[in-house]
């Protein structure tokens, strides 16, 4: 008996990523982004690329008999990787949801080749937001004096606290990370070895992240 | 009075603190109308402060309209605060209850409140079925998955319900039923149904 | 929800503005017209030079930094020398609940009023957590349900208390009954709640 | 983090069965498994061993690590070292909650390999405790933790990160540094 689906291992005309490094780069998103004070960039075409192949698997899983022992563990494979995409997106929307101006405000000074918001998170950023002005002005805003009616400096303090501990683990050695000290104690430079792992401030690994050198744990 | 005023304000907000209230109460819309008066009667005040400065040579009014616009941007903190906050319970309504709120709850809110749930609702809708092209609900699969069917109890009369397979069961208070995850896992989390533990 | 963040006061949060409502001892070193009612123990239109007066640490902070100040910010008792000394001595068995509800942000907030004494009240801060910390950790791992002495934490303790003990509990949870059972959401289950008393009034 | 999703990632893990039946390769998005040869061993990821095993597919071999001895022998290494000692799978205690709760037909001594388990696990928790509180004293912003395992650093998890954020906000409000809005905005 061979088994006849999921060998479409590439997807999308001409980026040839193999399925399962789909899979692991979307895992290490998610926990990523469960562990990072800030927003990382989207990896909105790992989420649809991997949610067309559960679609096609769905869609082959109908072509088995119900009795085959390989379609339960398939829909047990496709209901984990459902759990990753959803859980990564509710991260994300609770963090937009939450410094909602200043994720705006930063997505403005990005090129825009290079987002951090997929295109449905950016609208909903602004539906979110302008929802949010709208129900102060509702209750608070319009009944108080003039000067005191404005919304958007109310917004300021609504920042990601770049300062947090976070756990991580170094994917590949990286010298020098310039740990900052405080009045009392001198900058302090790390190396990180690779898979050593660590705790630390946010803000000196932050770029780190973004080229895969580190993975938040 | 600033300081009565402000301290009104506090106990707005005292049962929204964390850890201590989940439930919300009636907004207690008598103090918040009172606060907005009284607002606009220290500006009243400042106005006719400032431009009253010339029979103030000495130049202290300044200390008194500080004052009274610190107070000012003091309520209109506090009432934000209530409002924001609120709103945030609001939010986890519509995550943990689903878009349609139980009727005792949407007793305890005004109008503005449901409009804004309505409206909310609404837009995670729209970002969830822009979600990958083709749509996701992101109120589901809240926890990682163990198995494929669960094994679960009814906790109300909840009446006939139709099973991915087609066939309909009667969810009567106590039954007992083997359903797949996906299914009844909405059900769970809004208290129809419990998961039978082993 | 999912996301775990530390506590960081904005312009929302209620921790912050009960904590800034906490007073503090003003000398005024101007007199303040009209204003004499925020002084409880005078019938006065105005507030004179000298005068002092236990205000909230909001109206307090904006007094201090008008140029020149309106008035000079003291120090609450719990951060005088004699409390401080205290606190040094032996931080674990003092009752902030009872003393200072807010002790650490409170703290904070006068030592930003660049208040003379701020470098030590700031290291009676810093010292007094890393002390108490040890208590905080033990009962959170130790114990599922919340230990009485934890009514003697400070507000803000408090918080990173219940978040510890809601790990402790999952983690005993996991390691006694293991697996991951789907439950109700919290506020539907405290909205049973509520109904069943509501129906318990009744009858 | 809650604890189940530490065993969801755990569920990752490889573990050795021996199956009932006869099959190619499976074709999952996360790699192929198998072949399977009827009572030949075969390894593949712990969820889908768990769900074979549920419908009496398969035997679940214990990874060797599982054994009474060989967790006593961890355990007193545990004790007389200063660090962390490596073990001997990223998620030991998940890994073994899961296999010994599922299968326990297929090990043997399995209660007192469940108790074994448990004593390594309190040792290294107790040090972990002792090292935090330490490192929160001593005022550090930095430590390695090499050898702990996800669930260990779960179980300090917010306590930890959030008392050194804390702390760091203490420490700056005394520089004046720190965002605070009472200042500016009230």
């Amino acid at each position: 008996m061979e088994d006849t689906f999921g060998e479409d291992d590439y997807f999308g005309e001409d980026e040839h990523i193999p399925a399962h490094e789909v899979l692991q780069t979307l895992e290490d998103a998610w926990l990523n982004e469960k562990f990072c004070p800030d927003l990382l960039p989207s990896q909105d075409s790992y989420v649809e690329a991997m949610m067309e192949q559960i679609q096609q698997m769905e869609d082959n899983l109908t072509k088995l008999k119900k009795t085959d022992f390989r379609v339960e563990v398939h829909h047990m494979e496709l209901a984990r990787i459902r759990y990753i995409i959803t859980s990564y997106l509710r991260t994300r929307i609770e963090k937009i949801e939450q410094n909602t101006a200043f994720i705006l405000e930063q997505e403005t000074t990005r090129s825009p080749e290079n987002p951090h918001l997929s295109e449905g998170e950016l609208n909903y950023a602004r539906e979110f937001l302008a929802l949010q002005e709208n129900h102060q002005k509702q209750l608070v805003l319009k009944h108080v004096p003039p000067p005191f009616q404005d919304f958007m400096s109310t917004q300021q303090s609504l920042v990601p606290n770049l300062r947090s501990h976070i756990f991580l683990r170094a994917k590949k050695d990286v010298n020098g990370v310039v740990i900052e000290g405080d009045r009392d104690t001198r900058d302090e430079e790390v190396d990180l070895e690779e898979n050593s792992q660590h705790i630390m401030q946010y803000k000196p690994i932050a770029n780190l992240i973004h080229d895969g050198s580190v993975q938040l744990i | 009075m600033p300081l009565t005023l402000t301290q009104r304000c506090c106990h707005l907000l005292a049962p929204l603190i964390p850890f201590t209230v989940v439930f919300i109460h009636l907004s207690d819309d008598d103090g918040v109308r009172q606060v907005f008066e009284e607002m606009r009667g220290l500006y009243d005040q400042n106005v006719a402060a400032a431009n009253d400065s010339t029979a103030d040579p000495d130049g202290t009014a300044i200390s008194s309209i500080a004052i009274r616009h610190a107070a000012l941007e003091r309520n209109k903190r506090c009432l934000m605060a209530y409002v924001f906050n609120r709103s945030k319970k609001l939010r986890n309504m519509r995550w943990q209850f689903g878009s349609i709120l139980p009727p005792e709850i949407k007793a305890n809110l005004c109008e503005p409140e449901i409009q804004w749930f309505n409206s909310y609702s609404k837009c995670l809708a729209r970002y969830m079925k822009s979600i990958g092209g083709q749509g996701l609900n992101l109120a589901q699969d809240v926890k990682p998955p163990k198995s494929l069917y669960v094994e679960v109890r009814s906790l109300i009369d909840y009446g006939k319900f139709e099973l991915d397979n087609g066939e309909v069961v009667l969810l009567k208070k106590h039954s007992t039923h083997l359903m797949s995850r996906a299914q009844c896992e909405p059900l769970i989390i809004q208290g129809v149904l419990e998961q039978i533990n082993h | 929800m999912s996301l775990c963040q530390s506590y960081v006061p904005n312009y929302f949060s209620i921790q912050d503005i009960l904590a800034t409502q906490e007073k503090v001892p003003c000398k005024f070193e101007m007199q303040v017209k009209h204003l004499g009612f925020l002084d409880p123990g005078s019938d006065k239109r105005d507030i004179e030079i000298g005068t002092s007066i236990e205000l909230p640490l909001w109206m307090a902070s904006v007094l201090n930094s008008q140029r020149p100040s309106i008035a000079e910010v003291g120090l609450p008792k719990i951060f005088k020398e004699a409390y401080r000394d205290i606190m040094k001595a032996d931080p674990c068995v003092v009752d902030l609940h009872k003393l200072a509800q807010y002790f650490y942000e409170f703290g904070m907030c006068l030592c930003m009023l660049k208040h003379r004494e701020s470098s030590e009240i700031s290291s009676v801060l810093v010292e007094s957590f890393k002390q108490r910390f040890r208590q905080i950790l033990d009962w959170a791992q130790h114990s599922t349900i919340e230990v009485p002495e934890s009514k003697k934490l400070d507000e803000t303790e408090k918080m990173i208390y219940h978040m510890g003990r809601e790990v402790g509990s999952s983690l005993y949870l996991w390691l006694t009954e293991g697996g991951s059972l789907i439950t109700a959401a919290d506020m539907v289950i405290q909205h049973k709640k509520m109904k069943l008393t509501q129906k318990d009034l009744l009858h | 983090m809650d604890p189940s999703e530490v065993e969801f990632i755990a569920e990752k893990e490889l573990v050795s069965i021996v199956p009932n039946f006869t099959n190619s390769e499976v074709h999952l998005i996360s790699g192929d498994v198998g072949p399977f040869r009827a009572g030949l061993p075969v390894n593949v990821p712990i969820w889908m061993a768990l769900n074979l095993r549920q419908r009496q597919k398969c035997r679940i071999i214990a990874p060797d690590w599982l054994d009474v001895e060989k967790l006593e022998a961890l355990k007193e290494e545990e004790k007389s070292n200063r660090f962390f000692t490596k073990m001997p799978s990223e998620h030991y205690m998940v890994v073994a909650q899961l296999l010994l709760s599922a299968v326990d037909d297929d090990i043997p001594r399995v209660e007192e390999i469940r108790m074994a388990v448990k004593d390594l696990w309190d040792v290294r928790i107790s040090k972990l405790r002792s090292s935090v509180d330490t490192f929160i004293k001593t005022g550090g912003s930095h430590a390695r933790l090499d050898y702990l395992t996800t669930m260990e650093i779960n179980s300090v998890r917010p306590l930890l990160p959030h008392a050194l954020d804390f702390i760091d906000r203490l420490q700056k409000a005394s520089e004046g540094a720190s965002r605070r809005d009472m200042a500016s905005q009230d």
